[in-house]
């Protein structure tokens, strides 16, 4: 699929580790926070020349667990030894020297700082520093394991991908022999994913162990050797690659019960046009043209950074597009803002959960009524018991766990804190939904409820999908747009193979 | 007029920045490392006392001027227990350690008052100060003053040509990137802190040993808020720090001369003088698209994990 | 009930260890202390304001039977307290309203200011004279008029250039002013500050200066000529002998000059000439006869316009609110 | 550290937040009762004595609760900017404001009835200290320029701004030259309610407390003010007016910071001078922040905090103790207190 063949070549298999002793080995973790029981008793061993994929629900307590093993928490009972030594950490620094790198489900980068200051922070080597060298130093790092970058160029500046081969590069500099990766390819594209895999694979021949933690279940059959699977903080299996059947099997002892892994696409009627692009220039984004209708879903797919960003931003209203460029609901996009209610009118998910679709220090009830709070307002005065009584409702319906009214959005799992988005967003009845990617991080079953709850809206409104998850796009979208440079690539209905099938081309800009 | 106006004024002018300077690099660097401090004030007039006490009882101007540095890292070290250790809140916290700072300094200054101790005197340093006006601005001056002179060039070394600097700069941008490369980053603050504490210090010093030599109450004259205002003044930067820190001197020093040449201006009028060209500045420096780069995390105390 | 004793209070505007105003208020008081039948507190640093008002009227809750207030703001707090206690004695310093059971004091400072003048005036060479005072209030304005004159009647020559600080206390700044006042020109300072930063300042160009409120030989030995000083202890004496003796009336203004000692000029140093230290005493004696009146006239203002005509003087309300500068003087009184 | 390390808590220890203000305090009162015994004074008679002073007796409480008045009504106002996170540390400056506007309005019209001038003085103050917080929100706004620094300066323009009005056009000719204006009409003076100490103003402080207190938890307004607490890029998303948000909670900020000073220059000198600017903008900072910007919080802690101040003077009088003892107790309290709210949201636990 998607044009990339992700199975693992011949040439890539590691040699020459097997029986090898384990070079970490988990002794009994146990972590709480608060009441919350993150990691119960965990044991796992890993081994040199190896790959194991974690793999589990949303809070399962994968980067809980690997968040120790970084140094970063310290575990309430159990311990950690390596080479068969039992060592403590104190913090990041220890396991730094124990050989144990991560790079986290969030970066961890010093924005305003350079690629080589953060590849060499905590590792200069002297107290004083010289900036040609470091940076010369990171170059040749960077072309030694064949990852391109600008020493010397801002980490602001970069897109996802760069970032982690930053973040790759620290772990290589720091020559970590354990390399940990929490969900490294929730934001790449296909192509980028590639690469990182065969950097894995490089650094598995090299001898080094890599944990490497994903929801893509399809990444995890092909790179991982053995697969352990949490569930609620407890490991519930560990099983060689081999005795995996097929993506069904996996989900199967993922989730303990069948997952379809398809989702039913009824047909629904096409309604009017609730949004048109016309020839739209400026923001980066050379004439574009888009519509969408009551009905369909569209889904935009490219390369992170192509212009998805910026188009979203204008038709979502937080940023100002060039005059009689989009229109919603027939209407220009001033007149559209100026005018625009609470309900019936446009939802916008945006990529970033925490601290854009919510106020991470507010409520549950407060974040409902962070965009519905017109419609509980009569007069000047704010409705809250009644809103309180709605958010109770919702967080019934689409089962967001903890069920509590007053547990803080911070204090979610992205998977939970998307649900309540979702539940706020529908509730709003649109007649325009912008989801930017919206399954991002999930676990299956949340993906897989995400996505009917997307199909079943399609009839009350159009849907413009930003995906960079191909499978996505073909899994719920009517109509596919591909976004190169600012510019639009190609539009086919799904349906359409051929263009599917070439669909790797068009986005790295190539029309054949 | 140049000779007789210009000149003196701008000898004026590097002397009255000066302790302003020594404060804001101060709180420049505590604020590098993230931490605000709104107590400098405090610290300036604590250290102003000790730093006369202990050149008064040993004779040696040298010993308070390090000794005022001190008091301030003391002081900065209270602030560090509340809100880096504690949790506290850091507006609070220095507002409260400026309270502390001014009420124990009064307290156990009192025995002190109207005593003069050793300080330091202007002395000219051979060659350079017979440059043209040049000299006799910057080179006619104390010795505190010379040392503020290095200060600023020392200070832009550390933040950009070592690791602890680099390290510093880190942790107040991102602190949990910085511990997750490795680096202490609670440690990391508190020397900052520290640090920009002794700068801060040798800045109350140089009221007491150089700019007059003598214990006050009040010695600090509501400079150490200046400071805190200059730091967003100079965007963090130690350069900016050095214009707008001669620039509020400098001001200051003019107003007082417009009255000793008898202008009919009122003096309330002149003495505003300073603060509004302050914000002036800061419209120019935004019309020109110049803007703040706060450390990210300033403020932003690190939570314990786990 | 002659054992009784006499419980005084005073209200300070500032901390009394600075060395200034309030110190020499509290000179005062600690001589009264030492009197058997007397009996003394304080508070300091009171803002006038609301804080006054309370600390006023708690002297008077806790059966005090004087109160002193030395700031200016203190009068209208004081008048107020003073028609709820009328057995109490308020005593208000620098004001000019007065109840049955409240009178004000001050002192003639502007006498000693016109007898420094006379030493600044004969000892400058440039006859450019530095003066750093804090706030254009006629207290200061006065003081800085009769050291005009003063200087002016030796030495016409003389001119006073004055700046305002808009502190009390800030000695770096106050060490500024005059240094911008030497800058011009100046060869000798003084000042009307609690701080001797002015001192300092002439010491370290080794030029000469006169002090206030005490004497300052000791800060600036090498530049200290005179002071221009307080002494509170006769009138407070006689207060509290009054107010013991049952004598005390209210609704007075007592304003003390140098015949009674409540101000003076500190013991010359060596550095002032003879010839200069037999013309001030001499001066002085005139001024203690009451031979000499400072603000007689004629008395120019600064447009060079006759103000005071010859053979008149000022009289004293008008003194106590005096706003303009006489001839001789640079600067503006806003 | 020690083998004891903090744990977050799940929720917060909310009601044991007066257990850490008495156990603060008790701590700092100690070091505070030690400093007494070095300089030779009974510690115990000591504390009696500040006691005393702050509670007493009935006009110590009533001292207090007057003295709080101005302090609560600036907290209330610095509160308002700072759940935006528009850091205005400019009362003291819109302080000065209200009161040279209350002035204004009572000089200029000293024969109007009191019912009209005295709303008019209230409408001055309000519209003179918001527009003084109106330029740094607007300076922000359109310019990026640090409120900080902008408030912080333009407390000192405003102060001289004051002394310039009173030294000069303002000054009473009847005043003997010193720096006041004349005494305002009777029209124009806040009453005393009943023959307490108390004036009329206390009446603002609990409207105004109430009122802001229903306005933050039940209107739509704050409840947008308290979104746009929560950062950009939120209320981006959200669609808030987050200029006109910002420009309205500074206004009200330097509105009731101006009401403080119309009160004080109206009720308590009845006349504008240039004594009545004593830091409480900067008092009420701290009170803001300690009571957590909660409006009931910040009467509770304005109220201590003046209690305090008014004890001082009691310890003061009675045992001769320096002024500066009582900042050094004030800040001592303050830290401790600051340190300890640490237990609200943490438990100190042992290491395993
Ligand atoms: N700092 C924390 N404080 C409190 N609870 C936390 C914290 N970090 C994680 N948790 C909780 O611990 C549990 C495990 O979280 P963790 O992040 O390890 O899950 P995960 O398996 O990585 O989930 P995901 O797939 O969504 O990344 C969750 O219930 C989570 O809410
Ligand atoms: N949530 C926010 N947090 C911080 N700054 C913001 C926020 N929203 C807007 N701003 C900044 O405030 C300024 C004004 O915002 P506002 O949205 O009021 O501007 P506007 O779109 O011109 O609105 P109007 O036309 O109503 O004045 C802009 O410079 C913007 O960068
Ligand atoms: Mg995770
Ligand atoms: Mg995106």
């Amino acid at each position: 699929m998607n044009g990339q063949d992700l199975t693992r070549p011949e040439s890539q298999k590691a040699t020459g580790f097997a029986g090898a002793p384990p070079l970490i080995s988990l002794k009994g973790i146990t972590k709480r926070f608060g009441k919350v029981v993150a990691n119960n008793n965990i044991s796992l061993d890993l081994y040199p020349g190896r790959i194991k994929a974690l793999l589990g629900e949303n809070g399962a307590g994968k980067s809980t667990l690997m968040s120790m093993l970084a140094g970063r928490f310290k575990p309430d009972e159990g311990y950690i030894e390596v080479d068969g030594v039992r060592a403590d950490f104190n913090s990041s620094k220890d396991a730094i020297k124990a050989g144990i790198g991560m790079v986290y489900q969030h970066f961890m980068l010093v924005e305003t700082m350079t690629v080589a200051e953060n590849v060499l922070l905590g590792q200069e080597g002297s107290f004083f520093i010289n900036r040609r060298e470091m940076n010369e130093r990171v170059r040749k790092l960077a072309s030694d394991y064949e990852l391109e970058i600008d020493p010397a160029a801002r980490i602001s500046d970069l897109s996802m991908g760069e970032k982690q081969r930053v973040e790759i590069l620290k772990l290589l500099y720091r020559e970590s022999r354990v390399l940990i990766f929490d969900e490294p390819t929730a934001v790449l594209t296909p192509r980028e994913a590639f690469r990182l895999f065969e950097a894995l694979w490089a650094m598995t021949r090299l001898g080094k162990s890599v944990v490497f933690i994903s929801h893509k279940l399809e990444e995890v059959l092909a790179i991982a050797d053995e697969v352990a699977i949490l569930r609620r903080g407890k490991i519930d299996a560990e099983v060689p690659r081999d005795k995996i059947l097929s993506k069904a099997d996996l989900a199967c002892r993922m989730v303990g019960k069948e997952v379809l892994l398809e989702v039913d696409k009824e047909e629904v009627e096409i309604g009017e046009r609730v949004l048109e692009v016309k020839n739209m220039t400026g923001m980066g984004l050379r004439g574009i043209n888009l519509d969408v209708h009551k009905g369909e879903i569209v889904a935009i797919v490219g390369v992170a950074g192509n212009g998805q960003q910026e188009l979203v931003e204008g038709v979502s209203g937080l940023r100002k597009p060039p005059e009689d460029t989009i229109f919603i609901m027939n209407k220009p996009w001033r007149k559209f803002f100026a005018e625009m209610t609470w309900n019936h009118s446009m939802s916008y998910i945006p990529e970033d959960r925490l601290d854009l679709a919510t106020a991470r220090n507010l409520d549950l009830v407060d974040n409902l009524l962070l965009t519905t709070r017109q419609g509980f307002t009569t007069g000047s005065i704010l409705k809250r018991d009644k809103a309180a009584s709605i958010a109770a409702e919702l967080v019934k319906e689409y089962d967001v766990r903890p069920g509590r009214l007053q547990a803080l959005a911070w204090q979610l799992s992205g998977g939970n804190l998307q649900k309540m988005v979702l539940a706020r967003e529908l509730y709003r009845q649109p007649h325009l939904i912008v989801a930017e990617q919206p399954t991002q991080g999930l676990d299956i079953s949340a993906t897989e409820e995400v996505w009917n709850k997307l199909l079943e809206a399609r009839k009350m409104a159009g849907i413009l999908l930003v995906t960079g998850d191909l499978g996505e796009a073909v899994q719920l979208a009517d109509r596919i747009v591909v976004m190169y440079c600012g510019q639009i690539m190609d539009e086919f209905h799904v349906s359409d193979t051929d263009k599917l099938d070439n669909i790797g081309l068009l986005m790295a800009g190539v029309r054949e | 007029m140049l000779e007789s106006f210009i000149v003196p004024l701008l000898a004026a002018t590097v002397q009255s920045g000066t302790p302003i300077l020594y404060a804001t690099l101060g709180e420049i660097l505590t604020e590098k490392g993230g931490v605000l401090n709104l107590g400098v004030e405090g610290m300036m007039s604590m250290a102003a006392f000790v730093a006369f006490v202990a050149s008064y009882a040993t004779g040696n101007p040298w010993i308070g001027f390090i000794c005022g540095g001190l008091a301030g890292t003391i002081m900065a070290m209270l602030h560090g227990f509340v809100c880096i250790t504690c949790l506290g809140n850091q507006v609070v916290s220095g507002l409260a350690l400026t309270i502390l700072g001014t009420g124990l300094c009064h307290f156990l200054g009192t025995p002190y008052i109207g005593m003069s101790g050793a300080g330091f005197d202007k002395f000219t340093i051979p060659l350079l100060s017979s440059i043209p006006y040049i000299g006799d601005i910057f080179f006619k001056q104390d010795a505190l003053v010379y040392v503020s002179y290095l200060i600023p060039f020392l200070f832009m070394f550390f933040i950009n040509r070592t690791s602890l600097g680099l390290a510093i700069t880190a942790v107040g941008e991102n602190p949990a990137a910085a511990a997750a490369a490795g680096l202490k980053a609670l440690k990391l603050r508190w020397t900052a802190l520290l640090g920009g504490g002794f700068l801060i210090g040798l800045g109350g010093a140089y009221l007491s040993l150089a700019y007059t030599h003598l214990w006050a109450n009040g010695l600090s004259g509501g400079r150490g808020w200046i400071a805190v205002a200059l730091v967003i003044f100079a965007f963090w930067r130690p350069g900016r720090a050095v214009f707008g820190a001669y620039l509020f001197g400098g001001v200051m020093a003019f107003q007082l001369r417009l009255q000793a040449v008898g202008t009919n201006i009122p003096s309330s009028l002149l003495l505003m003088l300073p603060y509004a060209l302050t914000i002036l500045v800061l419209i120019f420096s935004a019309l020109r698209g110049h803007g703040g780069n706060a450390p990210a995390h300033l403020g932003v105390n690190i939570e314990p994990e786990g | 009930d002659a054992k009784k004793k006499v419980k005084v209070g005073f209200v300070y505007i500032s901390p009394v260890a600075d060395a200034g105003y309030s110190y020499a208020q509290d000179q005062g008081r600690l001589a009264i202390d030492k009197l058997p039948y007397v009996e003394t507190s304080f508070v300091e640093s009171v803002p006038e304001g609301t804080d006054s008002e309370r600390v006023v009227l708690n002297f008077a809750r806790k059966g005090y039977d004087v109160i002193f207030g030395t700031s200016f703001g203190y009068m209208d707090p004081m008048v107020k307290v003073s028609k709820k206690f009328p057995k109490v004695a308020f005593m208000h310093c620098s004001g000019f309203k007065t109840t049955p059971n409240m009178s004000n004091y001050f002192g003639r400072m502007y006498q000693a200011r016109y007898l420094t003048g006379i030493v600044a005036a004969m000892m400058t060479k440039s006859n450019i004279i530095g003066y750093v005072a804090a706030f254009p209030i006629p207290e200061v304005i006065r003081g800085i008029n009769a050291f005009t004159l003063g200087a002016r009647s030796v030495n016409p020559e003389a001119t006073v250039r004055v700046v305002w600080t808009k502190t009390w206390y800030d000695p770096a700044l106050e060490k500024d002013a005059a240094i911008s006042l030497l800058d011009m020109g100046a060869d000798i300072i003084t000042q009307h500050q609690d701080s001797p930063g002015p001192q300092e300042a002439a010491q370290e160009r080794g030029k000469y200066s006169i002090g206030y409120n005490s004497d300052m030989s000791k800060l600036a030995p090498k530049s200290h000529l005179t002071a221009a000083i307080w002494n509170w202890t006769p009138l407070f004496t006689q207060v509290v002998e009054q107010v013991r003796d049952g004598k005390w009336k209210g609704g007075e203004s007592m304003w003390w000059g140098m015949d009674k000692g409540v101000v003076d000029i500190a013991p010359f140093s060596s550095l002032v000439p003879k010839n200069v230290q037999d013309k001030v005493n001499a001066v002085k004696a005139e001024i203690v006869a009451d031979k000499l009146i400072v603000f007689a006239g004629p008395i120019k203002d600064q447009s060079g316009k006759v103000v005071v005509p010859a053979g008149q003087t000022i009289d004293d309300s008008k003194l106590l609110g005096m706003t303009w500068f006489v001839e001789g003087v640079v600067g503006n009184t806003e | 550290m020690l083998g004891y390390r903090l744990q977050k808590r799940d929720e917060p220890w909310n009601w044991g937040a007066p257990f850490i203000v008495v156990g603060a305090l008790v701590l700092s009162l100690g070091v505070s009762a030690l400093l007494l015994e070095l300089q030779g004074k009974s510690a115990v008679e000591g504390l009696l004595v500040l006691w005393q002073g702050s509670f007493g007796a009935s006009w110590a409480l009533e001292d207090a609760l007057l003295k709080s008045i101005p302090i609560f009504l600036c907290a209330l106002g610095v509160a308002t900017a700072f759940r935006m996170q528009v850091w205005n540390i400019g009362a003291e400056g819109q302080f000065a404001l209200g009161a040279i506007g209350a002035t204004w309005a009572a000089l200029t019209f000293p024969d109007l009835p009191g019912y009209l001038l005295m709303p008019l003085m209230f409408i001055m103050a309000a519209v003179c200290g918001g527009l003084w917080a109106f330029i740094p929100a607007i300076l922000r706004l359109r310019l990026k320029v640090n409120e900080i620094i902008s408030t912080l300066m333009l407390n000192y323009i405003a102060i001289l701004l004051l002394e310039y009005l009173v030294f000069g056009v303002w000054k009473d000719p009847k005043s003997f030259g010193f720096p006041i204006t004349p005494e305002f009409t009777s029209n124009a003076v806040i009453g005393q309610i009943g023959d307490t100490r108390l004036h009329w103003g206390f009446v603002v402080c609990v409207v105004s407390g109430i009122g802001m207190w229903a306005f933050m938890r039940f209107t739509r307004l704050g409840f947008e003010i308290k979104i746009a607490g929560e950062g950009e890029r939120v209320s981006m998303y959200s669609r808030l007016p987050y200029g006109k948000l910002t420009i309205l909670a500074m206004a009200v900020s330097g509105g009731l910071a101006g009401w403080a000073g119309c009160i004080e220059t109206s009720a308590v000198v009845n006349r504008l001078q240039p004594s009545i600017m004593v830091g409480y903008g900067y008092t009420a900072i701290v009170v803001a922040w300690l009571a957590r910007l909660e409006p009931l919080y910040i009467a509770v802690s304005a109220y201590l905090l003046a209690a305090l101040r008014v004890g001082v003077e009691n310890l003061q009088l009675e045992l001769q103790v320096p002024a500066a003892f009582g900042s050094i107790m004030e800040g001592l309290i303050l830290m401790s207190v600051l340190a300890g709210q640490m237990l609200v949201t943490y438990k100190i636990t042992r290491k395993k």
